[in-house]
């Protein structure tokens, strides 16, 4: 990923961004800049996302797939207009506290999932790619394979699956 | 901005102890300084809310009086206390005033219903001399009024508190009651289907060796409903025994009927709650029985708690916290339901409602059928059928009644169990029909001097 | 080594053409070449499958007579050819053979029964010069046996095909059968409820200028149980009238019956399937209703296609095929079930075996209902009561019977709607008790001319 690239990109961020002086700050002191790595442990720079973190890290994939490879489109211009619109978006909403939580994946992140998924599996499902009609919405049936079953905030089936199911009663803590 | 800095802070927190807190503290307000979230969403259980089937609404100061609403409901209750005054349940904040302000208290009560209406631990180790099970025990000698004097005297006249489900040593969950404790161990020790107990499970396969005692063998997520199964379950509730939750042979509606129908009464009479003031058959009367209906649903078999749909996370900052705000899960989709389900908050609400619409009107059709039956049992009985000849018919109001009340009493129209909650329908409609075919013919049959034949 | 190498070469093959197919094609041996993994799975559909309710079991000649199980079942159709000879279903390589095998042919049958049990439109498009819609409407004038001897005749005579459910040219899913076109769009102008099917919601709210086509304006998951619907569905097919599915008020087994209720045959009679042999009552057979059932059910409201459990998608070398053998999911609950539900193969199944014991359960509540009612029918007219006075009755055994049978004659026993089918089975109980009591009572006051006056 070259230089001029990540900073064009950036720059496109930022303007999006500086209508409101305060978008900028928010972005840069929430550690927006890390849209930009490749690390996961960039995504999870926000505790908002370390659910998601860590829940990735319990499931088939992150042996040979991060964030950015199901998040993200491969194509590179895409790639980074994509950075730029969650980059902002998801500032904006951590800093003004305003989303739902659980988090609700918007259509435009579900999109991209379904080409990403295309991208590594393409010869695997040629042939569902193959009849004339729409593609198959791969999410239909493998949803968990990023982050296992659905975790919302926790609870038993959450990243405290483990935690709940085996836990005896004795020994609740504060979760962080 | 400052909500930044903020999150940055919390993330560091860890639960600081302001106060010491003791089983003897029943006022939650003693508890709040250490856990203000949890705390602040307790005190909101006094906020009224209103769903289709849940809640009880506005500002009124009780809530609406299901007698007036669904008449059939007095019908079947004539003879009991229940046919004076039954209504809607309501926030945690209430359950004692609730109580209080009952016309089921003009009938006399027994003591031992605070057992699910205050925090009423250190007063049963008072009566017991530090043993709660023989303060229960003793508690059903009281009346109702003698033992909330002894309460509200003892200054713990508190709802459900804080001490009641944690221990104030560790926060753990914990289960307090009595009744609970001895009525899950008695479960557990029979063969009914535990599906939704991984831990009773295995206490069975292992040395049975120690009776089952949720305190130290259930999981986390078990804890999770026991805490709410101290209350939200079927019981006996009167001065000829003590309370008593029937889970003997299981958690279904039929083998709590089955225990019903083998106990006996000290003076040896079968067990009944009352007898029907209009046909005069004996009967049962069932009570929320939210914890028993829920373990028969693909929620509880799969492992979904209580707590789950009805107590939340929720994020204050950085610090995910159970919402204490006890309550329908209908008013918060999106936490209670959304945290498993994809579907959207719109979608999610269709599912419930089509699922509480079947429930209601198969329960209304239920509730036709019984008026049907009491009609037909008091026409024969003004033909002059002679009692015995209306036993069978008796005996279908009982098992009709005892199924059509189940469902009618359990708080969530259906949705812990849908299929579980139309079958028992289904067979009400079918007892109480056939109870009517019975008088009916019993009537012809006396009216023709033996013809035609029953059938 | 090899096997990387193997799976190299399989993925350029993919969708390689060998030999091309048409509209004519209905030989799937003409289209193996291509698709290989597919037709072998076709193929396998001939092999005898088992589970507790599905499949047919063993290398019997026949599949088992359902009439002898269940001997309500042939009360309940006295007077019609299911009577004769009604069976468990089995694999779609028997559809042709089975139904020429059916004794239920003794009685005359129309052409048109082969809509669904071969692979018939070459045969229709024939029949209609170019135009299927005309040529099915044609098939009804011919008998069974001339029909049946033309497709043999032709060439045709196959079970459903590959060119039934795919364009030979694109492999695209599409449907062809016109009773299904033709009910499909009637169901999208009607305000039935349609959680299940977005792109019929879609047409709604659209401009509807052009009527709602399945293979233009539907998406490939809703194709993916059209194709079934195409015959797993309640019909009427006779002579009397051309095939038709009743989808006019909407895919409710109430809606249906409203639909059935409110048809007339063309000399003016109202619809009914026959005359019960025994009580005269005009009655409705309900036949295989898995595509209606399914979209009342929690899977098809959340997308869940037929195709999605019984084809599911499998793993063949470097390439993902559909799974052509339909069979019962319950053989393959790893594929079927377990991509979208966590729990273990036991617990899956655990889960489909308490639904299907319930409605089981209330379904044989229902048989016994039904023969009671049938029972007081008769006494009632050999007491010598006037027709007009068992009006009652006899309405009530036709609504009680057609909602008995629609659970009965669907083959999931309950699973594709578990509440629903209940509260289908808890209806039917009630009304066919209400006719015993109406029958009842009409008899007792016949008997005591005059007294005691019905209730
Ligand atoms: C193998 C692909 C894959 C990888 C790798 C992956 N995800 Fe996901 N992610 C998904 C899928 C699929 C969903 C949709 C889950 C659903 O519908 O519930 C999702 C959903 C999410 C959501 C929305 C919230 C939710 O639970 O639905 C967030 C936030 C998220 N991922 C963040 C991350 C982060 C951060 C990482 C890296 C640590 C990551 N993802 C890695 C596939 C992936
Ligand atoms: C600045 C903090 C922050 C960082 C860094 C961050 N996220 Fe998020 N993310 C959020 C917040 C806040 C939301 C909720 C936004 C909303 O729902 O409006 C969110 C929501 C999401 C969602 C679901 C909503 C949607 O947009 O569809 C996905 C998927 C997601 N994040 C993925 C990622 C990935 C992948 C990365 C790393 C490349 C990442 N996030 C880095 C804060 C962050
Ligand atoms: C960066 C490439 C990449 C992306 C993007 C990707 N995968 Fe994979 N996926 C792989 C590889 C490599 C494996 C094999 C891993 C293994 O065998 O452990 C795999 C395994 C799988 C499996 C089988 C194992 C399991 O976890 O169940 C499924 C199903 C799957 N992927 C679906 C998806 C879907 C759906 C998406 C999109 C949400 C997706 N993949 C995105 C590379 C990727
Ligand atoms: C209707 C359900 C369904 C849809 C839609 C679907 N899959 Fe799958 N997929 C399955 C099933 C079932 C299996 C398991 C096959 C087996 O075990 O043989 C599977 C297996 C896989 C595997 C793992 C194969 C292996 O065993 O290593 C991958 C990778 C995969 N799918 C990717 C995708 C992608 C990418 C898409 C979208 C283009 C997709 N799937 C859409 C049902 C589906
Ligand atoms: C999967 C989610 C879920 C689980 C698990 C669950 N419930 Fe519910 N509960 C609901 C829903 C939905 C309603 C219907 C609320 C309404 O009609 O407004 C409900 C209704 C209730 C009501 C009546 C609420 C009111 O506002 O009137 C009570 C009491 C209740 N449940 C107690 C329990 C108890 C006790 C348990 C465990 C033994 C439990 N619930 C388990 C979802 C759940
Ligand atoms: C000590 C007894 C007790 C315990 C423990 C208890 N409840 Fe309750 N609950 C009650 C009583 C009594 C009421 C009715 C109060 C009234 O109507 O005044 C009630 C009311 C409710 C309501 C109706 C609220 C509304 O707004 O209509 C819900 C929901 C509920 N409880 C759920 C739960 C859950 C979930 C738990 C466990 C986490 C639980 N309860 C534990 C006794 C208890
Ligand atoms: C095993 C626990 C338990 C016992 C014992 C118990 N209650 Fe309750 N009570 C509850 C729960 C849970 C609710 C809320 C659910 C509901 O209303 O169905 C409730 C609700 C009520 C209400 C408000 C709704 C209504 O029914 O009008 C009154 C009044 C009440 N109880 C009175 C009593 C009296 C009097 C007794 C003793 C005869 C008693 N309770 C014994 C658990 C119990
Ligand atoms: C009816 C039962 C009940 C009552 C009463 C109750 N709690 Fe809880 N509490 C729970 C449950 C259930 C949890 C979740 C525990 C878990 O997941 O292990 C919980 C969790 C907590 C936690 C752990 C952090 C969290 O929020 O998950 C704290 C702290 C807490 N409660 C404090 C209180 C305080 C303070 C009060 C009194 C104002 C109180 N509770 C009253 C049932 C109750
Ligand atoms: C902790 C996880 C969890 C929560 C929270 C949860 N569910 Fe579920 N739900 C499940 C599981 C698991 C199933 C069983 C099917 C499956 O395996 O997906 C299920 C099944 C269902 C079904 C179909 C079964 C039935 O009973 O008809 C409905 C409807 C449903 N849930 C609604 C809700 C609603 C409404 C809420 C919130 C009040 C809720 N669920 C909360 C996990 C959950
Ligand atoms: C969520 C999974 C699921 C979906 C979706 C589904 N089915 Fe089924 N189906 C089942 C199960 C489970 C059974 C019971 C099988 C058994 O008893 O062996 C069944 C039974 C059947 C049977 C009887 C099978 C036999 O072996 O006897 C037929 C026919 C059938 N389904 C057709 C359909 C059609 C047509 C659709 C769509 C309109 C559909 N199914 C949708 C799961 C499903
Ligand atoms: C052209 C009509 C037709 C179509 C299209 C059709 N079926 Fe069938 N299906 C039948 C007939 C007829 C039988 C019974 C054959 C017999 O008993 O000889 C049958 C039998 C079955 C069985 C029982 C198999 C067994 O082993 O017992 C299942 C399951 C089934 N179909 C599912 C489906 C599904 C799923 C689809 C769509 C993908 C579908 N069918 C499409 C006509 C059809
Ligand atoms: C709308 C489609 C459709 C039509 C029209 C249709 N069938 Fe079927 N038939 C099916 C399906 C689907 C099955 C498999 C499901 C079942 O057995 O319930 C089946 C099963 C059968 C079976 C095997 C099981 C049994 O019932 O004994 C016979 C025989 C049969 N049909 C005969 C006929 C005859 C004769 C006619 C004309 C009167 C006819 N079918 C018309 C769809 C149809
Ligand atoms: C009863 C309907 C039906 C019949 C008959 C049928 N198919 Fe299919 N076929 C399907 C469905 C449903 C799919 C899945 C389409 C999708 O992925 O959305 C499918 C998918 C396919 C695909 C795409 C790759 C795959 O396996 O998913 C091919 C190729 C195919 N079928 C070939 C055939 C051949 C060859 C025959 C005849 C031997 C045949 N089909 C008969 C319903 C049918
Ligand atoms: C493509 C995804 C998918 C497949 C395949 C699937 N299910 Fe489900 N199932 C769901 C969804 C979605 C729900 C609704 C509850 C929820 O949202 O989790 C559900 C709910 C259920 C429920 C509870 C609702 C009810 O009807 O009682 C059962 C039981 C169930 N599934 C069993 C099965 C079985 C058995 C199979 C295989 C034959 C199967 N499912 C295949 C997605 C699926
Ligand atoms: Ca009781
Ligand atoms: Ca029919």
């Amino acid at each position: 990923m070259s230089q001029w690239r990540k900073k064009w990109a950036l720059a496109l961020a930022l303007a999006i961004g500086i209508g409101t002086g305060i978008g900028a700050y928010t972005f840069r002191y929430a550690e927006g800049l890390s849209y930009f790595s490749k690390d996961p442990r960039a995504c999870a720079n926000c505790h908002i996302m370390q659910q998601s973190y860590s829940s990735w890290q319990m499931a088939g994939h992150h042996t040979v797939a991060a964030c950015a490879d199901c998040h993200l489109p491969h194509e590179t211009i895409a790639k980074y207009l994509a950075k730029a619109d969650n980059g902002w978006r998801h500032s904006r909403a951590f800093t003004t506290g305003n989303f739902p939580e659980p988090l609700e994946m918007i259509p435009r992140s579900r999109a991209i999932l379904e080409k990403t998924c295309q991208g590594c599996h393409e010869g695997l499902v040629q042939g569902m790619l193959s009849q004339g009609n729409e593609a198959p919405a791969c999410l239909h049936c493998h949803s968990d394979v990023g982050h296992g079953e659905r975790l919302g905030l926790g609870g038993p089936f959450g990243s405290t699956a483990l935690e709940a199911r085996q836990m005896p009663a004795h020994g609740v803590k504060r979760k962080p | 901005l400052t909500n930044i800095f903020e999150h940055k802070v919390e993330q560091q927190q860890a639960w600081v102890r302001v106060v010491n807190v003791t089983e003897n503290d029943t006022d939650p307000l003693k508890w709040a300084p250490n856990w203000p979230a949890e705390y602040d969403g307790y005190k909101r259980t006094a906020l009224p809310t209103k769903t289709r089937f849940g809640g009880h609404g506005g500002s009124e100061a009780l809530p609406e009086e299901k007698l007036t609403r669904d008449p059939w409901l007095k019908r079947m209750f004539l003879g009991y206390a229940f046919s004076l005054d039954y209504r809607d349940r309501r926030g945690h904040a209430y359950m004692l005033s609730d109580q209080e302000a009952s016309l089921r208290l003009t009938k006399p009560q027994s003591g031992s219903c605070l057992h699910c209406h205050a925090s009423i631990m250190p007063l049963y180790r008072e009566l017991g001399n530090g043993d709660a099970m023989l303060g229960l025990e003793r508690s059903s000698a009281f009346s109702y009024e003698e033992l909330n004097q002894k309460l509200r005297a003892s200054g713990h006249a508190h709802p459900v508190s804080c001490v009641d489900c944690h221990d104030p040593k560790s926060m753990s969950l914990r289960v307090t009651r009595p009744g609970f404790l001895r009525a899950i161990s008695e479960f557990a020790n029979s063969d009914g289907e535990a599906q939704a107990f991984p831990s009773i499970q295995e206490w069975r396969v292992g040395k049975r060796e120690k009776p089952y005692d949720p305190n130290t063998d259930a999981r986390r997520s078990e804890m999770r409903s026991f805490v709410c199964g101290q209350c939200h379950v079927e019981y006996y509730c009167g001065k000829k025994m003590p309370l008593t939750f029937p889970w003997q042979k299981g958690l279904t509606a039929d083998a709590i009927e089955a225990v019903w129908n083998e106990t006996t009464f000290k003076d040896g009479t079968p067990f009944s709650d009352f007898e029907h003031a209009e046909t005069g058959a004996k009967v049962l009367k069932a009570q929320h029985p939210e914890f028993e209906l829920w373990s028969q649903g693909i929620h509880a078999q799969s492992g979904v708690s209580c707590a789950d749909c009805h107590m939340p996370y929720q994020r204050e900052g950085a610090t995910k916290t159970s919402d204490h705000w006890v309550r329908s899960p209908l008013l918060n989709v999106n936490r209670a339901c959304q945290t498993c389900h994809r579907a959207s908050e719109t979608e999610m609400l269709r599912r419930v409602d089509v699922i509480q619409q079947r429930t209601y009107e198969l329960l209304q059709r239920g509730g036709r059928a019984m008026v049907d039956l009491l009609d037909a049992i008091m026409l024969a009985k003004k033909a002059g059928v002679p009692e015995a000849e209306l036993a069978q018919a008796l005996l279908l109001q009982r098992q009709a009644q005892w199924r059509l009340d189940y469902v009618a009493a359990e708080n969530s129209m259906g949705f812990h169990a849908p299929q579980e909650a139309a079958r028992l329908l289904a067979v009400a409609i079918d007892q109480a029909r056939q109870g009517q075919l019975s008088a009916l013919s019993a009537r012809a049959a006396h009216e023709l001097t033996g013809k035609p034949e029953v059938p």
